[in-house]
């Protein structure tokens, strides 16, 4: 068993969590352990750094002989994903900070980082899916730790999906076995190229993911989950775990090697329109954390739809894989932060610089998000449309048409937001005179802050991590800011228009689109239809196997009274001498009847 | 129809009256002069049978067999007589139990 | 007859001898009894150890000696009898510790120990057996040593399911014996050969080969709980909890899925049985059993008839896995024996470990049990994931291979089928999870009792981790060399003519 | 005795019984008859060699050859029949009798008159049982309606020979069958072989012995129960049901 | 010398007749004459079997005089075996009533069973059918008389009812004899079996002492007296009738079949398709009344009804095989009888009454009895460690290589039946309920618990040492037609 250094970084990485979390098994309240937590993702995010690039580790003695390695998209994911539990679990010290009565977050929350890890170095089909099915399953315990009604509901509906997703997985990665024989994704990717009936693998890969990264249909659990879960679960989970559906994607599709038209397109246009379907329902909510849920599963759709272009054309894959890392980078910071803020905007300001200092922070992933020109995400986007219009298929013209629309619609998305978490923070700065010791604990806003800074640095995290999108600046053309300018103000414009009509009517409630609209809509017409006649044939086929046992029974019993007194009787008449000896003549007569005919 | 076949025709005779007595009759003493009827059937059958030998002596092994067949005739019915004088002390009536008319 | 000659034979005579003393022990010797049973589980586990090391050695153990005229009584230790022998021994040291916890201040202990011993011989037996007939005795004899710790408790109830269980496997027993005779009139021998000794014969014995695979599947069926023939296995879990861990995760329940595969490879050899057309159906009729024991398990609200549902479904997973006539396949049902051999007594231990310590025998009484007994409901969180085949534990390579091996002979269907009795495994699974882990307890227990410092005492505790330790082991480490894995690959190579 | 109650009217079983039993008899007798009369009318059977080997048997008449030589073994499984029906009858314990003081005159003449004659005639019997038809079974019977005799007329056995010496008699026909059968194996003959010269004295003994020991255990048959336990004991039930 | 010396035929014979009537004359130690007489006879049928098994059949004529005119004693495989267990069952019996019986009672014990017992050594090694006429007899008075020993009104009637039969039957089969004697000259089975040919006379010899026989074995219809008569008589009776006296006659019918009558293989084949429908009956009969019994010992009664029915199965089959596996049943159903006779009788004594409701009080201070209970029960099933499984498994495979499958079904659903009122008894073993409070139960002598369990080891070792017994079944070859 080589057991060469790179393969104990690796799996240290990822099994420091699990350690951790034997030992609060163990003494679940100790204080010390639960501390120790935030810090189990600092291996991860060395590893990022330090580790060599492109070195698949054939593990031949863990699972069925296991393959783990750092690939380039494997190293961006780990950094960002490091970096967002990271502050996360620092945020969630803070945010638990007295209510913490014994570790059962933290204990989930390590088992999550484990599965989120393990994803990520994950180079093979079983080892990946061993992860992802641990953090799936340990997430739910994320989502209800608050043990409401409404936050077990939605755990179940998340993980009801979350085993749906598991089992398409299974089978797609079985069939791809079957015609791979080898579960590592490089040689998947390679032998995809002449894998015929791959049409039924593409279709269930893309639901498993995309329940995962929540393309539109299978969005569902995103706006009922992350609201119930604490923030710093929610921000993890929006921030890093989403991801992994797309890592999932681009590590099985042989996106830049095959052109697979028909899916690319289908990618593209799901993707579009779930950018703009989220946004559109996000709108409705007055919940933040609910915008925010929206907001991912519009972001994630420009990712699919960045996926589907890699499939509509090959050639371009290289640069598009670019800016996806780009923009998914800076969208985990940036949503993770957008997150951590509302939990520290519910707490009071101390004094009005903090706050104005603290809403200048808020602005920052906000305009990053929007694709400010400085931004990565603005990189990305710009790249993007450059691939859009060199790529020949038809779709790629009508999507590049949309790509500045989604910037506005994610902008106005976000100024419903920064509109929400300003009502709320006011009507709670008016009373803040009297708590004085209820001001938001150093840890978190500590937190939060990092991860701004992190969004700020990210064009340059980018460059860091060799991913060369090409110096920022050329980009940076006058017409990219006269654009964004003119979206801003459109944005502002727009929000005030909108701000003035609700004050005046708001919209009639039967109207609002309530969190996780499909599902509350199949829910209400299309379930109970099902389980109604569901359980009617149920109830049949009990009633009619009930009413045929008890009918078999009764014929027994009568049989069986029947025979007992019909021996009973016979019995009686044997005794008698006469029967006796008249049956031992006849069977003297027949045998000598038989003898004779012999 | 040689004597001897003649007396087997009576011995057969007996034996099935011997037969019919000892199903028909319920009281035990009927039963066991039947079962004697039945023994002096067979054994007269037994006899007469012998008697086939031509000459005037008759085979002498089927004669003594009969007198083995008596003894034990005899001792059978003095067992069956003296269980019979239980049956009637135990249960009132020399009749088997299947057989009582109550 | 030197020692390779007497080694099989002194496992399985061992727990009998023990079965003997037992029986005449008083009720009050704890002390001689318990050491004489550990001893006894931990000596024969040397044992296989032994002959485990000499067979992958290539070391040769048979004991034969006559039993019928033209028929000998064969014990055998070839790689498919090891791994069962194995698998077996081990759970009888861990069940045996187990019910010296469970059983304490029970009376009839001298009773049940020794027909529990009696058990454990005729599964080793049953393992061991290098013929059909020495099988048949010792598949006998297990029905008989089952009863009296079926009626352990006395209860009306459970007499009545004792009842039901004779009534179920007395007939399956006859029917294996008419199979087993009419197999012997057609070929004379009833040896188990690597790959089956059934091919050479002439075409016209063919009708009457199928009937008599029939007859003995049927035959073992009942044991091995297909479908029609399952109806005792939930009735009878109303025996206290280690004969519901050992035998019905173990002894009962795998020696008729362990016959069909010996039937199956040793007697027709799995392309004969393809060329008969027999294996499809069986498939099917596992299959069946799967999804519909699954569905009844959702209905269970009791906990042990709910394991009892699953453990007829899981079984299937062994005969569906053998009857798709692949090697892949086969891999995956013959170390599905061991998986869910051992999963399923992980979460009898903790079905036993609640009824015993909280008095819990249904689901609803399961509110945030998790955070009374939290190592108990941990095991059993693994094992049922492990059930549910959730990847770095033991079920889901079952389920990985099977699948795998069904698409590799061309029958897809299968695939649907496992991930339909996955998703409903999780449906039952995972509601119990739920309840015991993410609910508050409601008011206290039904019958609680302290047992020792920790959630329960240390003998009933301690089982089930050491069996949640090995379900986690065998899946995470598959790969390795001594895994069951391997060993099933090494058994499959054997049987299939690559 | 007590009176069993003869009840001769008993209830007529049906007519229909009654002729079905009839028709089956008359079946049965006439299979049988057929199956006699298809029987060769001419059968010598075994007369030709009981003829050649009488004067070896050590008696002329044929049948005592047969019944004491050839078949020696028969008769002694028979004498044995008859000492098991007596184990039987003493082990039903009889029935208590009561003794009628009345002693009818006639009787007690005639009973005076004819024991002795009948002794007399079975020692006839038994002698003449070599060379004529008679022999040991019937001196027995006659030697045992002597006693019948004698118990009608209340005539007790002493106590003091109705213990071992009664079981004694009883038993002496058979062991000293036994003993002579058995005795020649040591000379190196076959079990009931004798010697042809001694047959016909060793014969003779065996046969008076069987006489006594038939004749008062028919008589005691006839008594029903064992003299040596005291008459009054009611039938002693069994120690255990 | 001694050992090998030929006369050991009629000192079997011998034997227990002398120690009959010693246990006759000497009343006061009774108890130790049976028992040495029990030892010797053992010992010597133990020689005798010696001698037969290493140098192959015997023939000993009586008195010196060959077949025609005298008797002839022949001893083979069949008959060793049936010695044997006579012997083995015998010997327990003995020691098992010389704890029952006390005072009285074993006073008229002794002797009866001592003459029962050379009748049947007598039976089993004698060639001439007129001879087994009166060693029949000497059976039937003796069990008669043993049956009417508990001295309830149940059993006289019963030993009435029993008396009666037999004689029935001996006068059928007596009127067989004549007419044979008659037909053929002789009355040897060896002469007759070269003389026997078809013809009408045969044909009524067979119906009657057929018939006559299976009313002494207690087949099917015929059967109405055993129940009471085996249930009823005192224990160790009971386990003798049971396990030896109907083997006896069915010996006889046995020899008949295969020496004397006439029959080729497809003759036997036809005729014995009567007699293999009279027993699949019997087993049904048997086991369902079985079933319904509430006390044991007619339970037991009602299963030797049905183990007697799985030996006339052997008739249709018509094979060496097929009567290998009825002498495998013999020797079997004797054993494990005996010891299911000898439980009853430990819960009989014990407790006062053998109601199997409340058995569960029972098990509690009789641990052996149960085991020696189930053990038997397993013999009986035909479960496989048992002796009982060797026949079950012989049988099986004679029907089906003959072609008659039909009887290996009528076999296995005995098997059924039988686990059915077996399993019935033993789950009243296990109730937990406390039954009402019983009387004092009555401790029993060690003796007798340790004979039950030992008859029922012996039972499950049946099943082990089937290649022995079935090469003792190949000597003399009985089961060929010209083999005497």
């Amino acid at each position: 068993m080589n057991f060469d250094l790179n393969t104990f970084y690796l799996l240290a990485a990822v099994g420091l969590p699990l350690v951790l979390v034997t030992a609060l098994m163990i003494k679940p309240r100790a204080k010390t352990l639960i501390y120790l937590a935030p810090w189990m993702a600092l291996p991860s995010l060395l590893l990022a750094l330090l580790m060599p690039v492109d070195s698949v580790i054939e593990v031949p003695w863990l699972l069925l002989g296991s393959f783990i390695g750092l690939t380039e998209t494997a190293r961006v994911f780990l950094f960002f994903t490091s970096i967002v539990w990271l502050s996360g679990g620092i945020y969630a010290l803070g945010y638990f900070e007295n209510k913490v009565k014994n570790a059962t977050f933290f204990i989930w929350f390590l088992l999550a980082m484990a599965g989120n890890f393990g994803v990520i170095i994950a180079q093979d089909m079983l080892f990946f899916y061993t992860f992802f099915a641990l953090m799936s399953l340990s997430s739910y315990g994320l989502i209800v730790h608050s043990r409401t009604p409404e936050a077990l509901k939605s755990g179940k509906i998340y993980i009801i999906l979350v085993i749906v997703g598991e089992m398409l997985l299974f089978a797609a990665f079985v069939m791809i076995m079957r015609s791979v024989a080898s579960i590592e994704f490089t040689l998947v990717r390679e032998m995809f190229t002449h894998l015929e009936e791959n049409n039924l693998i593409i279709a269930l890969l893309l639901l498993g993911f995309g329940l995962k990264a929540g393309i539109i249909g299978l969005h569902v659990w995103l706006p009922l989950a992350h609201p119930v879960a604490p923030t710093p679960a929610s921000a993890i989970l929006s921030g890093a775990m989403i991801a992994t559906g797309l890592l999932g994607l681009m590590q099985v599709l042989p996106l830049g090697e095959v052109e697979l038209p028909f899916w690319g397109a289908f990618m593209m246009v799901i993707g579009m329109t779930s950018t703009f379907y989220g946004v559109f329902v996000g709108l409705f909510q007055n919940n933040t954390k609910t915008v925010l849920a929206y907001s991912s599963i519009s972001s994630m759709g420009i990712m699919i739809m960045a996926i589907g272009l890699g499939l509509v054309s090959p050639a371009r894959w290289s640069l598009v894989s670019l800016a996806m890392l780009v923009y998914i980078l800076q969208h985990g910071f940036a949503k993770a932060a957008l997150f951590l803020s509302v939990g520290v905007f519910a707490k009071p300001m101390t004094s009005n610089i903090t706050r104005f200092v603290f809403i200048l922070a808020l602005l920052i992933p906000v305009l990053s998000l929007v694709g400010a020109p400085l931004s990565s995400a603005f990189v990305a986007k710009k790249i993007l449309e450059g691939q859009l219009y060199l790529s020949s298929s038809a779709w790629s013209e009508w999507v590049q048409v949309f790509i500045p629309w989604s910037s506005l619609a994610t902008a106005l998305l976000l100024a419903r937001f920064l509109y929400l978490i300003w009502s709320k923070t006011i009507k709670v700065h008016k009373d803040s005179k009297k708590e004085q010791d209820n001001l938001v604990p150093k840890t978190m806003w500590m937190s939060w802050l990092f991860l701004v800074v992190m969004v700020v640095l990210s064009p340059m995290i980018v460059l860091f991590l060799g991913i060369n999108t090409g110096s920022i600046l050329e980009l940076i053309s006058v017409k990219a800011l006269i654009r964004f300018s003119t979206t801003i103000t459109a944005v502002i414009l727009l929000s005030y228009i909108a701000w003035y009509i609700t004050k005046r009517h708001p919209i009639p409630e039967s109207l609002k689109i309530p969190a996780g609209d499909l599902l509350i809509a199949v829910e209400k017409y299309i379930l109970p239809g099902i389980i109604k006649s569901l359980t009617h044939s149920i109830q049949t086929v009990q009633k009619s196997s009930r009413w045929l046992v008890s009918y078999v029974n009764t014929a027994i019993d009568s049989g069986l009274g029947f025979v007992t007194r019909y021996m009973g009787e016979l019995d009686k008449k044997l005794k008698e001498w006469t029967v006796a000896i008249v049956l031992l003549l006849t069977i003297m007569f027949i045998f000598i009847l038989f003898a004779w005919r012999l | 129809m040689t004597p001897a076949f003649l007396y087997a025709l009576v011995g057969i005779v007996l034996f099935s009256i011997g037969l019919y007595g000892l199903i028909l009759y319920k009281h035990l003493l009927r039963k066991i002069l039947a079962i004697n009827i039945l023994g002096s059937g067979v054994f007269l059958v037994m006899v007469a049978l012998a008697a086939r030998t031509g000459d005037a002596v008759p085979d002498a092994v089927p004669h003594a067999m009969v007198i083995t067949g008596i003894v034990v005739a005899v001792s059978a019915t003095a067992l069956a007589l003296a269980l019979m004088l239980r049956v009637d002390a135990e249960t009132g009536q020399a009749v088997l139990p299947e057989d009582r008319e109550e | 007859m030197n020692f390779d000659n007497w080694v099989p034979l002194l496992i399985v005579i061992i727990p009998l001898f023990i079965a003997v003393i037992i029986f005449a022990l008083a009720e009050d010797k704890i002390k001689t009894r318990s050491t004489l049973n550990i001893g006894a589980s931990v000596l024969s586990l040397g044992l296989v150890g032994i002959m485990l090391w000499g067979v992958s050695k290539g070391f040769h153990y048979e004991t034969r000696f006559s039993f019928l005229p033209g028929l000998d009584f064969v014990l055998r230790a070839d790689s498919l009898s090891m791994l069962f022998v194995t698998l077996s021994s081990a759970l009888w040291l861990l069940t045996t510790v187990y019910a010296i916890g469970y059983l304490e201040g029970s009376p009839h202990r001298s009773r049940f120990f020794g027909f529990f011993s009696l058990c454990v011989a005729a599964t080793l037996g049953v393992a061991l057996a290098g013929n059909l007939i020495t099988f048949l005795l010792f598949y006998e004899l297990l029905t008989l040593a089952a009863y009296p710790l079926i009626v352990h408790r006395g209860t009306q109830k459970v007499r009545r399911s004792g009842r039901i269980y004779l009534m179920y496997t007395l007939t399956g027993g006859a029917l294996l014996l008419l199979g087993t005779v009419l197999l012997y009139s057609i070929t004379g021998t009833l040896e188990f050969v690597a790959s089956g000794f059934l091919s050479t014969l002439d075409s016209s014995t063919h009708s009457l080969l199928i009937l008599v695979f029939v007859l003995l599947v049927s035959g073992l069926g009942v044991k091995a709980a297909i479908v029609p023939l399952h109806g005792w296995l939930p009735q009878s879990m109303a025996a206290p909890a280690p004969v519901s861990a050992l035998l019905h995760a173990v002894a009962v329940v795998k020696a008729g899925a362990f016959g069909i595969v010996r039937v199956i490879y040793d007697v027709f050899g799995i392309e004969f049985s393809v060329t008969l057309g027999l294996t499809l159906p069986l498939a099917i009729i596992a299959a069946i059993t799967i999804i519909y024991a699954s569905t009844r398990a959702l209905f269970q609200d009791g906990l042990k008839a709910r394991l009892a549902y699953s453990t007829v479904s899981q079984v299937s997973y062994i005969i569906l896995g053998v009857a798709i006539a692949g090697p892949i396949a086969a891999v995956g049902g013959v170390v599905h024996l061991v998986h869910q051999g051992v999963t399923k007594i992980t979460l009898f231990f903790c079905a036993g470990n609640l009824a015993e310590t909280l008095g819990i025998h249904n689901i609803s009484e399961m509110h945030g049990v998790g955070r009374r007994m939290p190592w108990t409901m941990t095991a059993f969180t693994i094992g049922a994931l492990g059930m549910i085949g959730i990847p770095p534990l033991a079920g889901f390579i079952t389920k990985w291979y099977i699948g795998l091996g069904a698409l590799e002979a061309g029958h897809g269907w299968v695939l649907i089928v496992l991930v339909g009795s996955s998703l409903l495994n999780a449906a039952y699974f995972l509601p119990i999870l739920y309840v015991a882990w993410f609910t508050e307890p409601k008011g206290d227990w039904p019958a609680e009792k302290k047992l020792g410092k920790y959630e329960t005492s240390l003998l009933l505790l301690v089982p089930p981790l050491i069996t949640a330790l090995f379900v986690i082991l065998l899946g995470l480490f598959a790969s390795l060399s001594f895994s069951a894995l391997a060993w099933s690959e090494f058994i499959i190579s054997k049987e299939f003519l690559l | 005795m007590r009176k069993i109650k003869l009840k001769i009217l008993e209830k007529k079983p049906s007519l229909f019984t009654r002729l079905t039993l009839g028709i089956l008899m008359f079946l049965l007798a006439a299979s049988l008859a057929y199956a006699v009369w298809s029987l060769p009318t001419q059968a010598l059977g075994l007369s030709a060699e009981v003829a050649k080997n009488v004067e070896m048997s050590g008696v002329s008449n044929p049948v005592t050859a047969v019944l004491l030589n050839y078949r020696s073994y028969d008769t002694l499984l028979e004498l044995g029949v008859l000492l098991l029906a007596l184990f039987g009858v003493w082990s039903l314990g009889g029935v208590s009798a009561n003794k009628s003081s009345f002693v009818n005159p006639i009787l007690d003449f005639l009973s005076r008159f004819l024991v002795p004659v009948f002794i007399l005639f079975s020692g006839y019997l038994l002698w003449v049982g070599g060379f004529a038809p008679g022999g040991a079974f019937q001196a027995g019977a006659v030697l045992a309606a002597a006693g019948v005799l004698l118990f009608l007329n209340d005539w007790q056995l002493e106590r003091k020979y109705s213990g071992f010496s009664l079981r004694f008699v009883l038993v002496l026909g058979l062991v000293l069958f036994v003993a002579i059968g058995f005795g020649f194996v040591f000379l190196d003959r076959v079990f009931l072989e004798y010697p042809p010269q001694l047959a016909g004295g060793l014969i003779l003994l065996i046969e008076a012995a069987a006489t006594l020991s038939i004749g008062i255990s028919l008589a005691a048959l006839f008594l029903g129960r064992d003299p040596s336990v005291k008459s009054d004991s009611k039938i002693d039930t069994g120690v255990h049901k | 010398m001694l050992i090998d010396s030929p006369h050991w035929i009629s000192i079997i014979i011998l034997l227990p007749i002398l120690g009959a009537v010693a246990s006759f004359l000497w009343r006061q130690h009774i108890v130790k004459i049976a028992l040495t007489t029990a030892t010797g006879t053992v010992i010597s049928v133990g020689i005798l079997s010696w001698q037969v098994i290493s140098n192959g059949v015997q023939c000993y004529e009586l008195g010196a005089w060959n077949a025609p005119l005298g008797i002839e004693l022949y001893v083979d495989g069949l008959s060793v075996l049936m010695l044997l267990v006579t012997a083995v069952v015998g010997f327990a019996i003995s020691i098992y009533a010389s704890a029952y019986f006390e005072g009285n009672k074993s006073k008229h014990f002794w002797p009866l069973w001592l003459f029962l017992w050379s009748g049947l050594n007598a039976l089993f090694v004698s060639s001439d059918i007129f001879n087994l006429f009166v060693t029949l007899e000497i059976i039937g008075l003796s069990a008669v008389a043993l049956v009417a020993l508990s001295g309830g009104a149940k059993a006289i009637t019963a030993a009435m009812r029993y008396l009666l039969v037999s004689l029935l039957g001996s006068m059928l089969y007596l009127m067989g004899v004549a007419l044979l004697y008659h037909s053929y000259g002789t009355v040897d089975m060896v002469l007759l079996s070269l003389r026997t040919e078809m013809n009408p006379a045969m044909w009524l010899i067979m119906g009657l002492m057929t018939v006559g026989l299976l009313l002494k074995t207690a087949l099917f219809p015929l059967h109405f007296w055993l129940p009471a008569a085996h249930s009823s008589a005192p224990v160790p009776v009971s386990a003798l009738l049971s396990a030896l006296v109907v083997k006896a006659s069915f010996y006889i019918l046995w020899r008949l079949w295969i020496v004397v009558f006439p029959l080729d293989n497809d003759a036997q084949v036809g005729l014995g398709f009567i007699l293999g429908v009279l027993g699949s009956l019997a087993i049904v009969w048997g086991g369902v009344k079985a079933l319904q019994q509430t006390r044991l010992k007619l339970l037991i009664a009602y299963s030797t009804v049905m183990q007697i029915g799985y030996l006339f199965l052997a008739f249709p089959l018509a094979s060496i095989m097929g009567w290998k596996a009825a002498l495998y049943f013999i020797l079997a159903h004797a054993i494990a009888k005996t010891a299911m006779f000898m439980v009853a009788g430990n819960i009989l004594i014990h407790k006062g009454h053998d109601r199997i409701a409340d058995l569960y009080s029972t098990v509690q201070h009789l641990p052996l009895t149960i085991v020696a209970f189930s053990l038997s029960g397993i013999s009986l099933m035909g479960l496989p460690p048992s002796g009982g499984f060797v026949a079950k498994w012989l049988l099986l495979e004679a029907a089906i290589v003959s072609g008659q499958w039909w009887w290996g079904i009528v076999l296995l659903v005995g098997g059924l039946l039988t686990g059915a009122y077996v399993f019935k008894v033993l789950g009243y073993a296990f109730i937990q309920e406390n039954s009402t409070n019983e009387p004092r139960p009555i401790g029993i002598s060690k003796r007798m618990e340790w004979t039950a369990l030992s008859m029922a080891l012996f039972a499950i070792v049946l099943g082990f040492i089937a290649p022995f017994v079935l090469g003792i079944m190949d000597i003399g070859s009985p089961f060929t037609k010209g083999s005497l």
